[in-house]
């Protein structure tokens, strides 16, 4: 392999590159080689103007005013609810609601829809893969109402084994929660087919998408799947907004979850009636801005010919796996079959901490840790990873720095 | 390579992570405690055994962690046995001073010039909370035990 | 009176509106007076600036990476945290929660606070003219778990008979949850006061401080209030972005109320340990952008003598409360002595949905409706009211144009 | 004044919802609903009279509202009293495009006459529901009488 990409991908990250500011600025006098996308990505300036021209001409509160601007401001959030749509390719734009993050996202089902159903002894579905954010609103659960956790393994290669979740769903499940794509292992999950099995037996599929919506294209209506949820800020989006797609019946279905402005129908003394979803559950002033910016961003990842980013970031990928495997003092955690482009691993007699803040002064930004996923790291039988995760805006240049980076640590702490 | 890089990751640094002093458990220990650096998910475990003269006899320590957080408590266990609690917890304060890149004058000179491996840390932030874990969690014991977080 | 601002006035609206790029959009081709400020508030330059500034050149997740970009943007959100601190008067930096927004700072309050202690018949003490935001979260409890909500009335002239809410503290009152300023009325409430006799009978006092904030210089330590809520978009911040101030020992024994990453000590499969406030409440990637933002929009009002500001804003309500005077068929509601630059009213004959359509084509955006607050307008029986609100960038100028719109108004609608 | 304006508040549109036409009660309703606009509270009760072939022999309504919203109410039942069930629906149908700027050409010219002074409301998107709310609120009526809210 050269540094070189293949000529057959049709996508450019130079190009797209020019659209990300912060990718030219050097850190420690060295180029930038942000390779931490898994935690968050970084923004283009599509996303930054967008939000920037629409708080300098545009801005009002949304919803309640008759005023100009407001009708503008709840225009352009209302419009980016539809581009939401269009994006996860969801039926009804009612089915979208706008949170906070992809943690609320997740906490929105907990609370309204899963909380009211919980019997003691009721069973949630999840997998060792799961992110903390994927987890600890079902030890809520646990703790507060007497839920239990049933964990469904992965392989040594990270993939997941259906079958085994399947076997785990029981008559007394009442929710199969788990990601779309792991932020460790990459590994994406066969979701459609797990929805199906865990339908066949009766069970809602709640999907973590805050991964998966970055590196796959995603249609909920052809995976069937009856929650999923996504973060602004991972899809070159800003932060402070996420996504929770819901099937409209179920929505329905749900109690609301945080209370105030915007999410009642009619409120006295004595009595307070719910407005219908998606409004139900967006109570208080949303991020209005911030939808924006999401649409932007969005709309930013439309202009390119996604299958063109994927097949991009999956040469990325292999070009990394290969390339490490003349470190033999490395260890790939996770190499499940058509993983998306997170590569983790472990090295011998050096901590992740230790060799991150060595790839960081060489301006190679990673990410060292638990990445919110203790369980996994038991699994694996590590205390913390260092992970390389990369963007559409990525290059094979950059592996290249990354890996004599590597090299240069092991000379260090070696 | 990065000067300040090199600062950090000195041989006498790299000698101790490798080979910590103290490392072990002690059966006889009057004092425990556990660190937790949530960052990474890194502990340490630190016994000490203080006599009636307040004197600290012997300390060990059990945990794994990377390079900083392992020297940095090699060197503590190497420094503080045989000191009484007082003067321990005079060398912590020094210490926290120094890895922060505050002024450490109170230092004696000797203590000063042993943990002057250490000063490189404070060129990293992000990576005090490593250095100190150790120190934390053997005031913690000295305190009666609570877990000790990196702070 | 005239036009002209007295000479006496410290600050200078017009030098600080040239900040606000937005007001200087003409709509409909005639000069935009925004007047809904309670609402929301404009962002001066400095706020977007700082935003678009650091999201392309100091952006990463915080918290978790030893990289240089996220310790830069660690930095910098605990710096936002220092600087509400200051804003708010507030002892320690712990106390200090970041949320989405006012309403999610209150329903924090409840969910984390007050849903473990409540038994069936414990009283929540409120007032009639709190907004949804701290009438619903509570209307939750009274639903879920027997809670009973005790209203305090509000005088004809909008003020808060003291007496009156302290002998709605009985034995079982668990909580009192009241506003600082009204967003209907204006009426500022002797929170200092209030909080003393709550105090004196072992009640906490959670405060609605989305518009006090705006107005009134706040010293959560003088005031001895137990809980405060603001949101940033009123403070001339941004979107997606509020703050729960605690006390410390209130905060540490609260339960987390959303579960994911950042809030947890440590995840197995079986158990789940806590991080400390203000991390247990800040689960998920929080508005790391916003907090930015936010922080910029506090140094901004800091930049201004701030006792100068509030002089300005009640000039321009006494000018304003004087001009409606001579409208006999307006009626003013909410005269409260003292109260803030708020003012609502009710109009003969004409709904205020009429009204505000009229005034907006003159380019006068001001709120119709019922502010998301019901039980206040059940109180004066309106079913909604027309809501001019200032700010610092507003002028008696404005005002002038408020007051003649009004009267053309009349003349196409009387 | 501003012309869109001078178009929304016409003259015929102030003098319906001054002077609403079937304002009130009909004690012997067979279909009764009530809608509601959350964005001002204002709530409006329909009150429907129909025959066993389906014609609405009466109609009333009461409620508070803004002028669009009551001139709009007051429009309708002048105008659908003495239809059948399914030409009301037509007429609705058509009211919605022509309140929302769309193609109303399926309106009889009759109709399309008398609706006109409701098409201004056209140039005012945040005024719809105002104007659509009675529409609604009897449609709901005749479906059995669920709550019906603006949309
Ligand atoms: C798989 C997965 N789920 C959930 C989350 C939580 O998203 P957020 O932190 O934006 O709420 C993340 C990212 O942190 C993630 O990678
Ligand atoms: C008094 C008061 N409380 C609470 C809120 C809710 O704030 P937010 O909508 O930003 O959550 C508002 C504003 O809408 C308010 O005016």
């Amino acid at each position: 392999m050269t540094a070189q990409s293949p000529v057959t991908a049709a996508f450019d990250p130079l190009a797209a590159r020019a659209d990300f500011e912060i990718l030219a600025k050097p850190v420690y006098g060295k180029p930038l080689v942000y390779l931490d996308n898994g935690a968050s990505a970084q923004k283009p300036r599509q996303v930054l103007d967008a939000m920037r021209d629409f708080a300098s001409t545009d801005y009002a509160n949304v919803h309640r005013g008759v005023h100009y601007l407001s009708g503008r401001a709840t225009d352009a959030y209302e419009a980016a609810r539809r581009t939401v749509q269009k994006f996860l390719g969801a039926a009804h734009e009612d089915e979208i609601v706008f949170t906070k993050g992809g943690t609320e996202a997740i906490n929105l089902v907990a609370y309204g829809y899963l909380a009211p159903r919980i019997q003691p002894g009721d069973e949630i579905v999840l997998t060792v893969m799961e992110h903390h954010s994927n987890i600890v609103p079902w030890h809520f659960l646990r703790e507060r109402a007497g839920a239990v956790l049933k964990w469904v393994d992965v392989r040594d290669d990270g993939s997941l084994d259906v079958e085994a979740l399947e076997a785990a769903i029981g008559p007394k499940t009442k929710l199969v929660a788990l990601t779309h794509i792991s932020n460790v292992l990459g590994t994406v999950t066969p979701l459609k087919e797990i929805v199906a099995r865990a339908h066949a037996k009766g069970v809602p599929v709640l999907a973590d998408g805050c991964q998966g919506a970055v590196h796959e294209i995603v249609d909920v209506k052809a995976l069937d799947v009856d929650f999923y949820a996504i973060t602004g800020h991972k899809l070159y989006g800003p932060t402070g907004i996420g996504v929770l797609y819901g099937k409209r019946a179920l929505l329905k279905q749900m109690r609301p979850f945080n209370g105030g402005g915007e999410m009642i129908r009619e409120v006295t003394r004595d009595v307070v009636t719910y407005a219908d979803p998606p409004a139900r559950f967006e109570a208080g002033t949303p991020p209005i801005v911030e939808s924006v910016g999401l649409a932007a961003a969005l709309d930013y990842m439309n202009s390119f010919d996604r299958a063109a980013i994927r097949a991009h970031e999956h040469d990325l990928l292999a070009y990394a796996r290969e390339g490490v495997r003349q470190f033999n003092w490395l260890r790939v955690i996770g190499d499940a079959p058509g993983k998306a482009s997170i590569l983790s691993f472990e090295a011998d007699g050096m901590h992740a901490h230790d060799l991150a803040t060595i790839l960081d002064r060489e301006g190679v930004a990673v990410r060292a840790g638990h990445h919110c996923a203790q369980p996994l790291m038991e699994r694996f039988g590590v205390v913390s990873t260092t992970r390389a995760s990369f963007a559409l805006y990525n290059t094979r240049a950059e592996v290249d720095v990354l890996l004599e980076a590597l090299a240069r640590a092991r000379k260090i702490l070696g | 390579m990065d000067d300040t890089l090199r600062e950090l990751y000195q041989e006498v640094i790299l000698d101790h992570s490798k080979h910590p002093r103290h490392f072990g458990k002690l059966d006889d220990a009057t004092n425990t405690a556990q660190g937790h650096n949530p960052l990474c998910g890194d502990r340490v475990t630190m016994y000490l055994k203080v006599d009636a003269d307040d004197r600290i006899q012997d300390i060990a320590f059990e945990g794994k962690g990377c390079a900083i957080s392992q020297a940095s408590a090699s060197l503590m266990t190497d420094m503080i046995v045989g000191r009484t609690v007082a003067e321990a917890e005079k060398l912590m304060g020094g210490f926290l001073h120094l890895v922060k890149g505050e002024d450490a004058s109170g230092l004696d000179p000797d203590d000063r010039e042993r943990l002057d491996v250490m000063a490189g840390v404070s060129a990293f932030p992000m990576r005090v909370k490593c250095a100190t874990l150790a120190w934390h969690t053997m005031k913690s014991a000295l305190e009666g035990g609570a877990a000790a977080e990196a702070v």
